[in-house]
């Protein structure tokens, strides 16, 4: 049995903490705020299989097939539902880039569809279908509770003796070689240290910080945070607008009705890169932006009341796509999911921990599709689809 | 239920139309809201709730509870207490969470409206309306906005005289200072005032301040100056206690709004609970309005509010049975009863002292708490201090937040009184004009004078008390 | 932590009370004329009493200090009862075996001059009847308050501070 | 008969579900907030969020300065959509 830090309590940091633990390791995981502060609390639920390349379509395929399997594994609610993506086209050149990729993702087994708009209006009751040609759609994808499912990843780790520590900051890392041999930690304004065989850096936005302390460039693995936006509607009786909704011409703006309380949410691929670490107000302009283009997607959205905007991070590396893997002997990391960690994390958990734990992993991942040493090669890959 | 003889207030109401609940006409007034009209009428339950199928009805009544949600027109979520009956409407009681029309045309996009200013004045109480009277009057723009249709926040309800100096309106009543600082306010052609208007943001661009707005629920404004004094008052507290939710219990304010604003009586017989000043000026004001006040329960051993209001409406025959709480409110679908017990020194009931009330309401006056949302949501640093009744603002001795260009005034800067709010107000508007450079140095003796009037104000008993925590409220030099 | 005060444990305060905190007008002051009796214990920042006051009679350096009146200087006028916002000020004049109490009333309906009232006390219990003898409505207060001068029992004095009107 | 103590009316939120979420070992209130769901209703939070800090205070130990108040958001009361998007006059 190993030690194993975990840096960031994430979803991806917690679920390989469930993941590590769960093949008998000693797991000790830093979050230095509250559990899901960083991105994980300020997404937008959403789980898709239908990205355009190869390498993200086989692991969504993966980690949506151990989405359905993962309330049973945890023995917990966690609001999965598979309401699907509908992804909606504007012009006939659209309609063609959706054929394509819906050829490539039945390739690998995802469901996708063409639909017209009849049927997309059965889907979508409340959807707008004057201003679109067809609609691709995936039944199988879908959305869950990001809290619920974090906590229930959490409490399993615990259980199975995973030492997750919240308000409790990694501030040093001390390196021997190539190996980390120790991490320095502040809680309570106390700062103690603890010795560990491997260190895995989940913290996403703040990976170039945790990088430096393992006495690594920040810019070896070039994530930076910008910041994205959601609103959101009152509580609402759901079966409106379940699927997400995305006319990806329109700024790739997109509705999806929460799974909990039926409020729905609306986002958009505006962008702005963020001031600093601290920086997620959001803005005025987001605001009427994005509600522009959702009450074009679902003009009865006009009538339901906005109760809240918020913002967080999309931890972005040059081509939207995560870095996975190892970065020294015994430093691994798993960050820059650009947006997609939440449904990523029981997939990528799953293979992190397994090559962390037996220096290998048999799952559907990529490794070097993800190696976190591409961008020092110049090697960038095509630039993963960003929506929710 | 609607009064129409009162020894202090007069009720005017607007032309009669027909609303229908659930198919069946009313009558109602123009000018007075649904949930209002409906009362009138005696509907108590306006909606069930979302998961446990519970009856809800009115309770904050001034649009910030969500208890009031129903159907309207069609469209669901309807905020019944501040949505204004119209002619025909249909209106139906809510169950649970509801759904979108499916069809609506896709709205037409407009910018909003722009209002430029020097100073923005949120809350139209005493505190915003002497900041906004005394900004303009060293010669700054100001506009002043509130979400009420009337000017004077919760002045306008009150009837009893008030406290302080005569030159602070001390022997004035609540409803005639509202009056008087309008008129004020009117007089000076550098104010603008916005009623039916809500700040819902304050967004920082550069060194401009924009605090969003909607009017009337139905138009978007940006108001955009240098400076902003936030003076949006106070919030009821509530208390856990069984069936707390029951149509029936209500906010302390809710009642204060129906009876005297709508002129509407909220019920035969009360149950008060908590004997400070809150509580017990609204006993005085159930009695005025021909409403039997059962008794007043107060889980500390002694009176919280002011002797004299206690004297006043136990004169009247009404008990205060201090060391006293509520454990749960009974009835089905509606107050029909209270229980109450007596408390030992660990604020424990005592078995067997349960006493029953036949009550149809249940008042809730367990204190207020500051509305800081838009400070919070600005960006001020908020701290805890009991004394000032909650989280606040950190500022300085004029009243200026952590953030440059934002100030808080009145209650939403503690809780405290209709007199110290005007002062607090007074300094803010000054200080605000003098900080964007518009006033000239003369004004600082007005701030120094007001500073003295609330030192002095704050000398007795219960002002040191808020003194004490205003000075864990004041930013620390650098 | 001090001893809490009967009186804010109750509500209410007793004349016994009430002359432990100010002085009793003499007998033969109360026999004179009309005389303000504060029933104001607690200091609070307040202090109407003391400006309208013509005579100067009510002592009260600070607002927040508790107003004393000087029984020699107070003319009866009952401008304080008209004003005070605490509806705290009464006045009490003894004539032959009847006392007449100077009290606000703020309730409807307002009783008329000669009308026979319940008489209440401290606790709003009844104590007895009395006769209405002046009434001042608001109109014509200095205080925006109405007042109304009542006669009552001269043992029922220090009683009776309120009445309700009874009518068919 | 016995009733709910409601906390967070926009959700039917009792004072046992939080008490029961303390007990379980979830102590921080933005985590309560997520979990309960309190303070995201249509009401913000203006009601519950000062009571189940009181609770988490008396549950836990910690005085109420202790406790970081949720952070309040855009729009602090609720605002059509169309009113935002700026055509609700039609």
């Amino acid at each position: 049995m190993s030690r194993i830090a975990v840096i960031g309590g994430g979803i991806i940091g917690v679920a390989t903490a469930y993941e590590l633990a769960k093949l008998g390791e000693e797991v000790v995981l830093f979050e230095k705020n509250y559990f899901g502060s960083g991105s994980t609390f300020r997404c937008a639920t959403g789980i898709r299989a239908q990205f355009t390349d190869e390498a993200n379509i086989k692991l969504m395929k993966h980690s949506v097939e151990r989405w359905e399997r993962l309330e049973e594994e945890l023995g917990a609610d966690i609001g999965f539902n598979q309401t699907g993506y509908l992804f909606l086209a504007t012009s006939e050149e659209e309609v063609e880039a959706f054929r394509a990729n819906i050829k490539l993702q039945n390739r690998f087994g995802v469901p996708t569809r063409l639909i017209d708009m009849d049927e997309a209006k059965e889907i979508v009751p409340i959807l707008n279908t004057e201003p679109f040609l067809a609609g691709a759609w995936n039944p199988k994808d879908a959305k869950a509770n990001p809290f619920k499912t974090l906590f229930a990843y959490l409490r399993r780790a615990r259980e199975l003796g995973a030492d997750a520590r919240e308000h409790t900051e990694v501030v040093g890392l001390e390196r021997e070689g190539d190996t980390i041999t120790a991490v320095k930690f502040r809680s309570n304004g106390k700062v103690e240290s603890v010795k560990v065989d491997a260190v895995l850096n989940a913290s996403n936005a703040w990976e170039p910080l945790i990088n430096e302390m393992a006495g690594l460039r920040r810019d070896l693995v070039p994530i930076k945070a910008y910041k994205h936006q959601l609103v959101k509607t009152e509580p609402l009786e759901r079966g409106q607008a379940e699927p997400l909704v995305c006319p990806p011409a329109w700024e790739d703006a997109y509705i999806i009705q929460d799974g909990e309380d039926g409020g729905i949410i609306c986002g958009a691929g505006i962008e702005h890169e963020a001031k600093s670490l601290e920086d997620v107000e959001p803005t005025y302009d987001f605001l009427r932006g994005v509600l522009r283009y959702a009450v074009r997607i679902a003009p009865p959205l006009r009538y339901a009341h906005v109760v809240r905007q918020w913002a967080g991070f999309y931890a972005k590396t040059p081509d939207s796509n995560p870095a996975i893997g190892k970065l020294l002997d015994n430093f691994y990391i798993a960050a820059g999911f650009s947006g997609h960690g939440f449904m990523m994390a029981p997939a990528v958990a799953q293979a992190m921990a397994e090559l962390i734990s037996k220096g290998r992993s048999k799952a559907p991942l990529d490794w070097e599709w993800y190696d976190p040493y591409r961008f020092e090669r110049g090697e960038l890959r095509s630039s993963a689809f960003q929506i929710g | 239920m609607r009064l129409n003889e009162h020894p202090v207030l007069r009720f005017e109401r607007g032309r009669e139309v027909t609303i229908y609940f659930e198919g069946k006409p009313l009558k109602a007034y123009e000018g007075e809201m649904i949930a209002t009209a409906l009362y009138a009428a005696g509907i108590r339950v306006l909606n069930y709730s979302p998961n446990e199928k519970r009856p809800r009805g009115l309770f904050c009544a001034i649009g910030k509870c969500s208890s009031c949600l129903m159907v309207v027109n069609g469209i669901p979520n309807v905020r019944t207490c501040i949505t204004l009956v119209e002619d025909g409407m249909r209106i139906e009681r809510q169950h649970g969470r509801s759904r979108l029309p499916t069809k609506a045309k896709p709205p037409e996009f407009k910018d909003a409206k722009v209002v430029r200013v020097d100073i923005i004045v949120v809350g139209g109480g005493p505190a915003g309306l002497m900041a906004a009277i005394h900004a303009s009057r060293a010669g700054a723009k100001v506009v002043l906005i509130d979400e009420n249709h009337m000017l004077g926040g919760q002045l306008v309800k009150q009837t009893h005289k008030f406290f302080g100096k005569r030159e602070q309106f001390a022997g004035v009543r609540g409803v005639e200072i509202a009056r008087i600082l309008e008129e004020e306010l009117r007089k000076s052609e550098n104010v603008k005032a916005f009623l039916e208007t809500s700040a819902v943001g304050i967004f920082q661009e550069g060194e401009e301040k924009l605090v969003l707005a909607v009017r009337k629920e139905r138009e978007l404004i940006e108001f955009r100056g240098r400076a902003v004094i936030v003076a949006t008052g106070a919030m009821e507290r509530m208390i856990p206690f069984e069936n707390n939710d029951l149509p029936g219990v209500y906010g302390a304010g809710a009642i204060q709004t129906l009876m005297n604003t709508y002129g509407v009586k909220p019920g035969d017989r009360v149950l008060i609970v908590g004997a400070g000043n809150v509580g017990l000026i609204l006993a005085y004001q159930l009695i005025q309005a021909g409403v039997e006040v059962k008794a007043i329960v107060e889980a500390m051993p002694k009176v919280g509010g002011y002797f004299v209001h206690a004297a006043k409406v136990r004169r009247l025959g009404v008990p205060i049975l201090t060391r006293h709480t509520i454990l749960r409110a009974e009835g089905k679908e509606k107050v029909e009863r209270a229980v109450v017990a007596q408390l030992d020194e660990n604020w424990r009931p005592i078995p067997g002292t349960e006493k029953t009330f036949e009550v149809d309401v249940i008042a809730l006056a367990v204190g207020l708490r500051p509305s800081i949302e838009l400070l919070h949501q600005a960006g001020c640093q908020i701290k805890y201090v009991r004394e000032l009744g909650g989280h606040v603002a950190v500022r300085d001795e004029w009243m200026e937040t952590t953030v440059r260009g934002i100030f808080v005034a009145g209650d939403s800067a503690g809780i405290e009184e209709a007199t110290t709010a005007m002062l607090e107000g007074k300094i803010a508007g000054i200080a605000a004009a003098l900080r964007l450079g518009i006033a000239d140095e003369s004004w600082v003796d007005e701030i120094e004078k007001a500073q003295r009037d609330l030192d002095e104000f704050r000398s007795g008993p219960f002002g040191r008390h808020v003194a004490e925590g205003i000075k864990k409220a004041l930013v620390v030099g650098e | 932590m001090n001893e809490i005060p009967a009186y804010l444990q109750r509500g209410y305060i007793t004349p016994e009370e009430l002359f432990s905190i100010i002085p009793k007008p003499s007998e033969e002051r109360l026999r004179k004329r009309p005389v303000a009796v504060p029933e104001c214990p607690q200091e609070i920042p307040c202090a109407p009493c003391r400006e309208i006051c013509p005579t100067g009679a009510i002592n009260m350096p600070t607002p927040n200090d508790l107003p004393i009146v000087d029984y020699d200087k107070c003319i009866g006028c009952s401008l304080c009862v008209q004003i005070c916002p605490g509806l705290a000020f009464f006045m009490v004049h003894y004539v032959g075996d009847k006392a007449r109490i100077t009290m606000p009333h703020e309730l409807l309906p307002v009783p008329e001059k000669g009308e026979e009232v319940v008489l209440l006390n401290r606790v709003g219990e009844p104590v007895g009847k009395g006769k209405v003898i002046t009434v001042v409505p608001r109109e014509k207060s200095k205080g925006d308050t109405p007042i109304i001068v009542v006669e009552v029992p001269i043992e029922l004095a220090w009683d009776v501070r309120a009445v309700k009107v009874v009518r068919e | 008969m016995t009733g709910k103590k409601i906390v967070c009316r926009c959700n039917d939120v009792t004072v046992e579900d939080v008490e029961r979420l303390i007990d379980s070992g979830v102590t921080d209130i933005e985590e309560i907030k997520r979990l309960l769901r309190v303070g995201m209703g249509p009401c913000q939070g203006r009601t519950c969020i000062p009571i189940v800090i009181s609770i988490l205070a008396r549950k836990t130990g910690k005085r109420p300065e202790e406790i970081p108040l949720p952070k309040a958001r855009v729009p602090i009361r609720p605002v059509r959509v169309e009113v935002i998007v700026g055509g609700a006059d039609e």
